[in-house]
């Protein structure tokens, strides 16, 4: 029995801690909280050389992880990213890169994977045509053209698109749903960034307008892309609920400490209990949300039996716990929680946007609730 | 039992008529958008002409005599309200609750002087209240003013004031003698030119400006200036607070729940619109509920006050029913629409250009200002229901 | 603007409190708890006396109100009678009697309303076969027959039936919905006594077969009935949520009470900040319940146009509310709240079942939900 | 991270062949049905039943080695306990909490004694440690020894004992010192047919008589009794209450929830089955994944208790997640029966003889006893998250 990381994992976390603590802590984001870009590119390629995009590539691909649960790796990182809000594209670079080294391939990882994990080409990932997670939502059709497949349509809530070197896109060809590439930048691809809640990151929507892609840019063959969706989803939900955990642990920290700091009547806030229960309750959400990812991230990384319904519980749980954490710290803040200048705004803010992205809690919900019913037998 | 309102008789048409004429041809075309909430605007030139339109608004007649000495009738003020409503304009500016108190402990020559300066929009008042140090727990405030010949001379740093950096005059509370806890507080009015008062905007996590921060550096403030008497702050006060925190939402959520209702037509959930989503009905219906119980704890209100038997848990209870509906309304509106509850204003693709997520940021000011909702608690355990008093530092 | 009792309901509500206190305290269920059968006959003669079952008849059958609007003096009784849990059929009798008042012939008010008024019959109302308030759910067939009609089926949750003069019975006939008159006992009529959570009153299934009900014993013509039926599940709602706030305000005043009295860690309970808000929350659900249930028995009385939303918002806040309250009062009770010879489980039985009968608040929320969407116009 | 239970090698085969033939062979037929919780029977049959049963168990070499002196290794551990549970049959009775207390601070006397006899089920065990004016509050308890000669004499109440109207034994706190708060306490082992003791069964609000009262009358405990120290009865008591907090519930609560789909399965809502409906679809996902998470959090503790890490919030933690779901869970069952909800044991169309309402009545045994959860929250913001302690008297 071991539900903790384990030592490597541990030493990942500290030495990326540092690294973001100099790099890119939470006052990095400020200057960026109203431009169209928050990525930093330097930052980013010195990430990639931490191991940022490496742990679900192999190794002849300049990858490489931490332990032999690459996935639990991932979600070590993904919390200290969450710490500090980082912006950048954590969650779709690893959702490409996995895709890329599980079916691309070996000239596509060469010429897109391995430049991708070395942090050298930012990847985005176009999935729905909504941000919601059912493949039914693909509003890509892919038609076949002279020497490959013409794009039309669009994608919605593509992380950091506008930043991109290339794009993978999921899309309706005649035989099914197929992933293609598309380098950028290319014709007819229109990108425009979202202006969204989240003040953190940067989403966008990119339009696709007879779009030609050749037959070397599609994954596979064309109309074999379920399973590889299927994969896509669950690991962004995973890795989503690794940067809320982080976010969570960080945002409750701040919030017990202004407890212990902040006085009125006399007595430290934190003295108040009716303040201690709630932080109490929080911490208890917390905690509860930290074994719903950790539990994830192994059940998908050793391919337990049960790892859709472990994904379904930390997509639903992890979700609305990150935003009922957010609005309760805000509220034991005060006044000054409230200012656009106290970093709580950017932590809910962030968690209202999770909320909603890489399916919301409700889709997880249902979800779950169909694989509980194929399990309940008749008594 | 009677809550109905009684209908307007058909001869008072004509004085509906000359309202909705008046609003029609006066009504300021604002560059502020219309928001949830106690709202400021960013341009100066809004300023201006919010003025000029409280101004002509007095002129003509159709002031409210809540804040004038204007004499209307239950029907001309109920016609006012609904006109005025409709159109989305004001009929004051700035904070107005100092008026209550110069109503109520005022000298003659105040009453005299601000009221119907109030009421003409030529003063806008700010309330200096709140401190850094002394949010939900006022009555540590910590500003100080010491007697100095036939004035005041305050020290101090004062929060959250709405309207401050464009008002005329500030209904300020600041400690006078050194006693601790509501002893010895005074309030003054404060003319906001004086100098050492310096205005710094707050900008909230809304991304606007609707508060402010006012800094005071040795200003003086002449012994006429205080309201009541010298030490009498908190009675002056008290008053005024218990109004602000009863008079909110005794409406019902009526807008936000339809708006919620037209999300939920529009979007999609599982390949169906949301509206046939039980789990979406039952919500939206917990919300209705909720709403129409807090317009009948209106009527409760309003029984308990004509018949002068409103107690301290009163306004509490209304503030913290409507604050938390108003929060937890705005907030599903957000998850109502799925991926696009993560846009904002300015997004085309934004429902209702982000209404919803304005009003979601903005509804913790009703939580937080104006006595926390957990003060309001402690309040009612301890005033209402008579529960023994916690420990005070 | 007047949103509360007047003078004579004040007076009418301490009247009963008196005469419940002298005749039938909570002590008073003690020894019924196990028993077949929790009805005092002659308390329950004698509260008729008082007005109980006298609001909704006119005065030639021997009833009469106490102001304008019968059905707010009849929740200010309802409030009275559930302070102590009182375990006789109030809701029924009204409603019966609200039915034969309103759709009886001069024959059928004289003979049935009449002695039911006073408190020498007891009525039973058999609603549906399953206790769900739908009108789908009658389970009795009426099939014409010699004289009159034949009824077969069943009805579920009618309380006190086993203790019942004569029933009124919603069935199903050829025409559509119909009530139906039958006088106890009769050839073919079942009761049993069901086992309930709820441990103060006895609901009964009743079943039919082969019952013979002559014409001059149906409330008006066959088919009839729908109006008198959708205003019955009103009535019952109002009533019942009327008899729920006073259940509520009592339990929530020995609650206080306890937390005062109850010292731990040197302290009174009550004295504890978590403790005190809990309250102040209970406090704000029954002021909300109250409000609720006042505002529905107004807008029925006066028949204001919104007395179908205010029916349906009683009947879903104030079950769930009642229900909230007393699990939160045994909490706050602690070990002593979990004894059987505290009255806090009785409080909290009589939540449970009030929730699920008479429509359970997902039920109300429905029906809620769907007046809303007709108000509710597109932008 | 791993979590995975190692597959039990085939050559295990046998001995779970043997051990369920043991059950099917021993396995008493009792009257009592089984509930949720820690039950009692009513009939003293039952109770010789369940004797014979234990001792049976433990003279085959079946007994627990949490119990007993039985070398299990772990694959056989884990067959006992699976067969066990499957076919609903005690390894132990009354309270065994006092095993741990003993082997922690008894005498070589005491456990030569009374272990093998807890094992062997000759002894069944109460604790006596809650009093009417001491519930979460443990460390204010009233009942008072003081030494006369080589005896302690003790008068006081108990209550929550169980098992106490069949225990040979109790496992007694008295406070011996007259020092308040922990300091001063001492715990006891008491015979339970010594002069002075009265035990009376104490009835729930489950109708059952699962816990009893003790009344402690100049009742004389010889000094060779006292478990540990005199005065150290508070250390030997904290182990063991955490043991139990800590232990509750980290199985996860999937019977319950396949309850709650076969339920909805069977029950109608607007016409179609329930299970149907979206809000009753979202409701029971929630319960889902949080019960998957009590999983989780049970391979929290256990490997951080592997390591030695366990922190005082840890116990409370997974105590308030089990006991509020579990209550959550149960109330949930009874409203999604409808009006059958409302039905209790004995009545034949009740849905598993009322299973699910014993439950939801039951619940509030374990959010209030052992710690109520509202202790457990001041347990994790004052030890766990170091917030200031509370004034306490």
């Amino acid at each position: 029995m071991n539900f903790a990381y384990d030592e490597d994992q541990r030493l990942l976390k500290e030495t990326t801690r540092r690294f973001l603590e100099e790099r890119h802590p939470l006052a990095a984001l400020r200057p960026n909280l109203e431009t169209d870009t928050t990525l930093d590119r330097a930052v980013w390629r010195d990430g990639a050389q931490l191991g940022w995009t490496a742990m679900l590539a192999p190794a002849e691909n300049d990858g490489g992880s931490v332990s032999e649960q690459p996935i639990v790796d991932l979600i070590a990182l993904a919390e200290e990213l969450g710490r500090v809000l980082y912006p950048g594209p954590f969650l779709p670079a690893n959702v490409v890169a996995d895709t890329l080294a599980r079916g691309g391939d070996e000239a596509q990882r060469k010429d897109w994977l391995a430049p991708l994990v070395r942090g050298e080409r930012i990847a985005a990932w176009c999935a729905t045509g909504d941000g919601t997670a059912d493949a039914s939502a693909i509003a890509v059709t892919a038609t076949p053209a002279e020497g490959g497949m013409r794009l039309d349509g669009r994608a919605r809530w593509v992380h950091d698109a506008h930043a991109a070197d290339f794009l993978l896109v999921a899309c309706r060809a005649p035989q099914g749903e197929t992933l293609a590439l598309v380098p950028l930048p290319a014709s007819g691809v229109g990108v425009r960034v979202l202006k969204g809640l989240d003040l953190t990151r940067r989403f966008c929507e990119v339009t696709f307008s007879g779009v030609q892609v050749s037959s070397d840019a599609l994954l596979g063959a064309p109309g074999s892309a379920a399973p590889a969706l299927a994969r896509m989803g669950s690991l962004a939900s995973v890795i989503q609920a690794g940067e809320a955990v982080g976010a969570m642990e960080k945002l409750f920290e701040l919030t017990v400490q202004h407890a212990k700091d902040r006085v009125q009547f006399g007595r430290a806030i934190g003295s108040f209990q009716a303040i201690k229960h709630r932080l109490a309750d929080l911490w208890i959400e917390l905690e509860g949300a930290r074994a719903a990812a950790h539990y994830a991230a192994l059940a998908l990384a050793d391919e337990l039996s049960d790892r859709e319904q472990a994904v379904a519980t930390a997509g639903c749980y992890v979700r609305e716990a990150a935003s009922q954490l957010a609005g309760e710290s805000l509220q034991i803040h005060g006044g000054v929680g409230f200012t656009w200048e106290y970093d709580v705004h950017l932590f809910l803010r962030r968690a209202k946007a999770d909320q909603v992205l890489y399916g919301d809690p409700s889709w997880h919900a249902e979800r779950l609730c169909r694989l509980l019913e194929a399990d309940v037998k008749e008594a | 039992m009677d809550v109905r309102v009684p209908e307007v008789p058909a001869s008072y048409d004509d004085y509906r008529r000359r309202v909705r004429e008046f609003v029609e041809a006066h009504k300021p075309a604002l560059r502020m958008k219309e928001k949830a909430g106690l709202r400021v605007p960013d341009d100066p030139e809004d300023v201006s002409k919010l003025r000029a339109w409280v101004r002509a608004l007095n002129d003509a007649g159709f002031a409210s005599p809540a804040h004038s000495e204007t004499k209307l009738d239950p029907h001309q003020t109920r016609i006012l309200n609904e006109e005025l409503g409709k159109a989305g304009v004001p009929v004051v500016l700035g904070n107005p609750l100092v008026g209550g108190a110069i109503k109520l402990f005022g000298t003659e020559q105040q009453k005299a002087f601000y009221l119907p300066r109030i009421a003409s929009g030529e003063h806008i008042w700010t309330q200096l209240f709140s401190e850094p140090a002394a949010g939900s727990d006022l009555a540590s405030l910590q500003t100080r003013g010491r007697l100095d010949g036939d004035a005041y001379v305050v020290d101090g740093q004062k929060v959250w004031s709405t309207w401050a950096q464009f008002s005329d005059y500030g209904y300020l509370l600041a400690r006078t003698e050194e006693k601790a806890g509501p002893a010895g507080i005074t309030a003054f009015i404060l003319d906001m030119k004086s100098p050492g008062v310096t205005t710094r905007p707050l900008r909230e996590i809304t991304g606007t400006t609707d508060f402010n921060e006012v800094f005071l550096d040795e200003v003086r403030i002449p012994v006429e200036n205080v309201i009541g008497q010298p030490g009498q702050g908190w009675a002056v006060t008290t008053a005024s607070l218990a109004q602000e925190r009863g008079g909110v939402g005794s409406r019902g959520a009526e807008d936000s729940i339809a708006g919620l209702v037209r999300i939920a037509r529009a979007t999609k959930r599982a390949g169906r619109p949301a509206i046939e989503d039980g789990a979406v009905r039952q919500t939206i219906a917990r919300f209705a509920a909720r709403s129409r119980i807090q317009r009948a704890l209106g009527y409760r209100v309003a029984t308990k006050a004509a018949a002068k038997e409103l107690g301290p848990a009163d306004a509490p209870l209304t503030k913290i029913w409507f604050s938390e509906l108003n929060l937890q309304i705005n907030e599903y509106a957000l998850s109502l629409q799925g991926p696009n509850g993560a846009l904002a204003e300015g997004d085309p693709l934004a429902w209702q250009d982000g209404k919803f997520q304005d009003a979601f940021l903005y509804a913790r000011a009703w939580t937080i200002a104006g006595g926390s909702n957990e003060i309001m608690r402690n309040l009612i355990a301890e005033r209402g229901l008579g529960l023994p008093r916690e420990a005070r530092g």
